[in-house]
């Protein structure tokens, strides 16, 4: 950064108002030429989800380092800019747009959650760079054809995917103890409703004797849950589906553990398998159900162990589902780039990325797929497990077919008019 | 809405009593924080937007300490006695030098301290979760009475909160320095010709305040999650709590905080579609109707 | 007419003129972007300032209709139904008539408790907003682009052309608030700021006249939203959140509330750095609090409005040597009209 | 008069802004002395007091308690070091009860002495005795005008600083504050008055020193002054 830095202090010296709106028209080092090759990053860096950035962009520099150790792309190398959005998604489309035109970024790793992933989306159908959007599980980005942007891909884990992976695990589990009595406790934004809402359509399409007594909607990042927990004693479900996450699931189970919630009613979290969440939890219950976010011990392959050790030698912590959607997102652009031999035209980076195929620690099977119709990533662990209050938190995972996720979800697009 | 569940409940002794305390557990919290907004603006004059940082540094300090020293009391002793420091300084360096300019520049000032404090927060201790945790016997099984549920690490929350406000009543109603304060709040002229330092008091008072949001932080921690930020919504919970009770009334600060919590409490079993855009509703109405809230004095 | 109309039409111009040619002499795409995040947050500064500079309402929810405008343009667009103007001038409506029901019960209520109840009201539409997802798409926002058909030949899909209309648009809006800013209008709510108990001794109605400029506020505010809607082809529940408010009051605060001018200068500069923090260090909240202090505590006042007094003090000490400021002359009436 | 008196103002200019306010004051009271500063409406009396009390600094001069120099402490100083400023506008704290009153203005005097109590306080002033749970805001304003008397005395000073004590008063009420500074008088308590209302003045103090446009124009003995038609026509318009 530090070659930039000077360009804009030499031309700073013009002074006064225009001079200055003029150093921003100062180009960075063009394209093709360049031995670089920079990454563009916007994404969270402060505020309460300052995890999902800081835990992404640490993946990425270690998948970056790991890449140039290994020689680069036809002689080039990557180096990664990041910029903090604040989680706002005028400021990720207006970064965005500045990493492209004005620091020269030819590709961009859009690490926004769900809003700002919208908003860069649309920057790049204008500035069509090759784009990986990896953190945005709402599944209308990719699925929706309406939307879908040629040079955009989805490298992460998406909610319609986890909707029927969880309603197949939780159907089964339901059917075997006779859970009929549900509730649900999710935060009340569109990602919370449709999340849970898809949830529940698929646990009741296998294990139609399911039954929802209640739903209650706490706010995204509300500091207390009690009065939502105190309702569930008063329900009293046999089984709960949550779809909190972060530091609000933290919250949640802590407080749940004071009126000791789950050792009587069956929780079923989409979110709890995160490392971080799990370790910031003191008391830990055994046997909840949580989705697969990620786990050093699963899938069980040397690869994946690797990688934790890797990225927590750097973060300090054990790596989140962000650091591995951005990590396998690194591995797809570094397979692109070598086959385009270190070009990266938007074009024909994409026409690379469509169909891809990479075999990688994290695949479920062998290889991830970066599906050919819609851009986005499949292959990736759908499993589900159970918790154990002690290291690695999640065992028994319990894998749900892809080719059941993928009949279901095509059943899906078809019953939104995607396809 | 679902009046006939709700009516079950009231007449439900296990029921009522389980909700009745949750709304306790939510409003004492809410009162802590809220009475030392209250506290600060009833006496300075001032509004201290910067007061959920006091709540976050409250809690960190208290998570600190409970790792160094894996002392419970002393936790709470370091959350309460750090964000009161730091409160004094913020007022003698920073407020200070606002005083009885505009609100503009009031608030400015606080949100630089807003963010300053948010990033100094992330850097010290990084942007993951983090919990503080409890001894042993709080986390116990818990208590039952008359068919309802009371975790007992609740049960010391509230009574600390109850014991805190308590003392911040008689304090501030039956001594000398209370008495003052009140004084100092009406006519800090006179104040200072009776030979009182108003500006050690000042200082003083937002310390206070300042003490109240952490002690609030620290007594949350074990049970809420720590991250850089996480004052904002409490401070706008509490800014909704103040505003309803009146601006300056501690009471009416508690009366406010406590209704705010039966109401979450209830509402969540009868009508569980209470948002926050009805806190903000019910804040605009009484705005409208009552500028001064429930049990404020000051006139709009 | 009034006689500083000429004058305020020509430099008028003149802005435009600069703003045109800006990206013509610099033709790099980051710098039409950058000039077109300051028209937008100029355009709502300047609004908000309507009321914190001129009649002494410090509004905490003036990006509500920073929102209104943003949404209501973008949801028409969405619709296919109307072009572009139109559905601006639905979007300026609709915010006026949002801005006359709220302010109609805000404008009653004095000082502190004026700037709640318009963070309650402001707040209470950023919940609508998240919570009536059919429409607004909640937390995501508007979702799948503004589509932005051209209309009487003009292709805002264009981005050279965006920008120029939106510059066009800008100076409109300037010219406008120029003209209330030196009105007689402007000057009772001078006096309605300094001293509303000798304005209501002179019979002016106070409330009605604080309603008037709400309502041209919100106007104003709704044109920035639209300009940034039809930027970023999205419109998002964060243009109605407290912190969008928050950057207002900080724009006019930095750039001075005295001086016409003041906010665009502090929104120009509020981007700026925001730009250069982002670009050089993660912990720009650091940073920029340390700013903000150092204005606050040390300048005492904006930037402009500084400036300003430094310009008159120095004029005065050498008063034959007077030379006029090609630009931004303040004229000594604009810093407190009415003792 | 060998002792240096308790109260002396030397020379003082006190500026509000950039007009000046008041031009070189000297000023001297003597312990036990009663001693009224009289003039006009506007003659400076009250910034005079402000400017003894800290709350005007003098921009030139100096003020004396006892010979040593107090001028340039914030109020708060000023006060603690033995003078009792009793504000015009009777400013007695309305919410709080007359007792509470007397609490907030308690504290030791200069050198630690504790002459005045509350139980002092009920036995020179019997009439605040038996309203001392009434709150204050709620009592007339003689009464109100006694109890910031009795608050101030609650700080045991050297010196008390009465502004206009009488202002707005009913004469019944003006003369049994008289009669109540009378008895400070006897008790020995240094009072420094400032007033319009001469007669009420002649009554109570021993001496007088007449103020106009921020001058001192007279000073002396009351008698002398209740013999000086000239001064009292020119300044007091009687």
């Amino acid at each position: 950064m530090s070659n930039g830095a000077n360009a804009i202090g030499r031309r700073g010296l013009l002074g006064g108002a225009a001079a200055g709106a003029a150093i921003l028209a100062a180009p960075r080092i063009a394209g093709a030429q360049a031995k670089v090759i920079r990454v563009g990053m916007p994404t969270v860096l402060s505020g309460r989800v300052a995890i999902l950035g800081t835990s992404s962009r640490t993946a990425v520099q270690y998948a970056f380092s790991r890449m140039n150790e290994a020689g680069g792309f036809g002689g080039r190398t990557l180096q990664l800019v990041e910029r903090d959005s604040k989680g706002r998604p005028d400021e990720a489309a207006k970064v965005t747009r500045d990493l492209i035109n004005n620091d020269g970024c030819e590709i961009i790793i859009d690490g926004e959650a769900s809003s700002g992933g919208f908003a860069v989306h649309e920057v790049v159908r204008d500035l069509p760079v090759l784009c990986v959007h990896t953190n945005s599980e709402t599944s209308s980005l990719t699925a929706d054809p309406k939307l879908h942007v040629k040079t955009a891909f989805r490298c992460a884990r998406q909610g319609i995917h986890d909707a029927v992976a969880g309603g197949v695990y939780a159907s089964t589990i339901s059917k075997q103890r006779g859970l009929k009595r549900w509730m649900t406790c999710s935060p009340d934004y569109a990602y919370g409703r449709d999340n849970t809402a898809e949830f529940l359509e698929f646990a009741r399409l296998y294990d139609p004797a399911i039954e929802v007594v209640d739903q209650v909607w706490p706010r995204l990042f509300a500091p207390d849950y009690t009065e939502n927990i105190t309702k569930a004693l008063q329900v009293r479900p046999q089984a709960m589906y949550s779809a909190l996450w972060g530091g609000d699931l933290v919250s949640f189970m802590e407080q749940s553990n004071l009126y000791r919630l789950f050792p009587n009613v069956a929780l079923f979290s989409s979110s709890l398998g995160d490392p971080p969440v799990l370790t910031a939890i003191k008391q830990l219950p055994p046997g909840l159900h949580t989705a697969y976010r990620y786990n050093r011990t699963y899938p069980d392959k040397p690869d994946n162990t690797a990688f934790a050790d890797g990225f927590a030698g750097l973060a300090k912590h054990e790596p989140t589902n962000w650091a591995w959607q951005n990590y396998v997102a690194c591995q797809f652009i570094g397979e692109a780039l070598k086959r385009t031999n270190g070009r990266t035209e938007g074009a024909a980076l994409a026409a690379e990325l469509k169909g891809m195929q990479i075999s990688s620690g994290l695949a479920v099977d062998e290889k991830l797929t970066m599906r050919e119709s819609d851009h986005t990533l499949i292959g990736y662990p759908t499993a589900w497990g159970r918790t154990v209050p002690k290291a690695p938190f999640v065992e028994d995972f319990a894998p749900i077919a892809w080719s059941q996720i993928l009949e279901m979800e095509t059943q899906w697009k078809k019953q939104k008019g995607y396809a | 809405m679902n009046l006939d569940v709700l009516a079950g409940c009231v007449t439900t002794a296990s029921c009522f009593v389980t909700q009745v305390s949750t709304g306790l557990i939510v409003g004492m919290l809410l009162f802590l924080v809220a009475s030392g907004l209250s506290l600060i603006f009833g006496v300075l004059g001032v509004v201290n937007f910067a007061h959920g940082v006091f709540y976050m540094l409250g809690a960190y300090f208290a998570f600190a300490a409970y790792e160094v020293t894996g002392s419970f009391i002393l936790a709470l002793l370091a959350g309460a006695a750090g964000a009161g420091l730091l409160g004094i300084v913020f007022e003698r360096f920073f407020m200070s030098r606002v005083y009885g300019r505009d609100l503009l520049m009031q608030l400015l000032v606080c949100y630089a301290a807003i963010l300053i404090c948010d990033d100094l927060v992330k850097i010290v201790f990084g942007a993951d979760y983090k919990l503080m945790g409890m001894p042993e016997s709080f986390a116990a099984a818990p208590v039952e009475v008359m068919g309802g549920f009371i975790p007992g690490y609740y049960i010391f929350m509230l009574a600390m909160a109850l014991g805190i406000g308590a003392v911040l009543w008689l304090g501030i109603n039956r001594t000398r320095l209370g008495k003052i304060i009140r004084a100092l709040a009406i006519n800090p002229q006179m104040v200072g010709a009776l030979g009182i330092n108003t500006r050690l008091l000042y200082a003083a008072v937002f310390g206070m305040g300042c003490v109240l949001a952490g002690t609030a932080g620290a007594l949350a921690a074990p049970v809420r999650t720590l991250t850089p930020g996480m004052g904002l919504s409490v401070l706008i919970e509490s800014f909704i709590v103040t505003v309803i009770g009146g601006m300056g009334s501690i009471p009416g600060a508690l009366v406010a905080a406590v209704l705010i919590g039966l109401t979450r409490a209830f509402g969540a079993i009868g009508f569980p579609l209470f948002t926050d855009g009805l806190m903000f509703a019910l804040m605009g109405l009484v705005l409208i109707l009552r500028p001064s809230g429930l049990l404020g004095t000051r006139t709009a | 007419m009034r006689t500083g109309l000429a004058r305020d039409l020509g430099i008028g111009l003149l802005c435009l003129v600069a703003l045109l040619a800006l990206p013509v002499l610099f033709p790099h795409p980051s710098l039409r972007d950058f000039l077109i995040y300051v028209i937008a947050y100029g355009l709502l500064a300047m609004s908000l300032n309507l009321l914190v500079g001129l009649t002494g309402l410090v509004s905490f929810g003036h990006a509500a209709y920073f929102a209104s405008g943003a949404y209501v343009f973008g949801l028409l667009m969405q619709g296919g139904a109307v072009s572009i103007p139109v559905a601006m001038l639905a979007a300026v409506g609709g915010t006026a008539l949002l801005a006359l029901v709220i302010g109609a019960i805000c404008v009653r209520l004095k000082e502190i408790y004026f700037s709640f109840i318009t963070l309650a009201f402001q707040m209470f539409i950023h919940s609508i907003i998240l919570t009536w997802v059919e429409l607004t798409g909640g937390d995501q926002g508007l979702r799948g682009g503004i589509p932005r058909p051209p209309f009487l030949g003009i292709d805002l899909g264009e981005a050279g052309t965006l920008y120029g209309f939106c510059a066009v648009v800008f100076v409109l809006c300037l010219l406008v608030m120029r003209q209330v800013w030196q009105s007689p209008f402007g000057y009772t709510l001078r006096m309605i700021r300094d001293n509303p108990a000798r304005a209501n001794f002179l019979g002016v109605d106070v409330v009605r006249m604080k309603l008037g400029v709400f309502v041209l506020a919100g106007i104003m505010a709704s044109v920035a939203g639209i300009i940034m809607a039809l930027f970023v082809s999205g419109a998002f529940p964060e243009f109605g959140f407290w912190t969008t408010s928050g950057e207002a009051i900080f724009m006019i605060m930095l750039g001075g509330t005295q001086v016409f001018l003041g906010p665009v200068i502090g929104a120009f500069l509020l981007q700026l750095l925001n730009h250069y923090v982002t670009i050089w260090t993660h912990h720009h909240g650091l940073v920029l609090g340390i700013v903000i202090l150092a204005i606050v505590l040390g300048l005492r006042r904006g930037v402009a409005d500084y400036a300003a007094a430094w310009l008159a003090e120095r004029r005065a000490a050498s008063r034959p040597a007077a030379v006029p400021g090609p630009a931004e002359t303040p004229a000594p009436a604009e810093t407190k009209a009415v003792g | 008069m060998s002792a240096p008196p308790i109260l002396e103002v030397r020379g003082t200019d006190v500026f509000y802004g950039a007009s000046q306010i008041l031009f070189g004051i000297d000023l001297a009271v003597a312990r036990g002395q009663t001693m009224a500063l009289l003039g006009r409406n506007g003659a400076g009396k009250s910034t005079t007091f402000k400017a003894i009390a800290g709350i005007a600094p003098p921009r030139r001069g100096q003020v004396l308690l006892s010979g040593a120099p107090v001028s340039g402490r914030p109020p708060y100083l000023v006060a603690r070091a033995g003078i009792g400023y009793v504000p015009e506008d009777r400013q007695v704290f309305p919410e709080h009860t007359v007792e509470d009153n007397l609490v907030v203005g308690a504290k030791a005097g200069p050198r630690g002495d504790r002459h005045w109590t509350t139980a002092r306080v009920y036995e020179v002033f019997p009439l605040l005795a038996g309203m001392r749970h009434r709150m204050a805001g709620r009592l007339s304003g003689g009464e109100q005008q006694m109890l910031t008397i009795a608050r101030t005395l609650m700080g045991n000073p050297d010196i008390l600083l009465l502004d206009e004590p009488s202002e707005g008063l009913a004469p019944i009420i003006v003369r049994a504050i008289g009669d109540l500074i009378r008895t400070l008088r006897e008790m020995g308590v240094t009072i420094l008055i400032a007033e319009q209302n001469m007669h009420f003045c002649l009554g109570v103090a021993t001496h007088a020193t007449v103020i106009d446009k921020g001058q001192v124009v007279y000073s002396a003995g009351i008698d002398e002054l209740r013999g000086n038609d000239a001064i009292l026509q020119r300044y007091l318009a009687v």
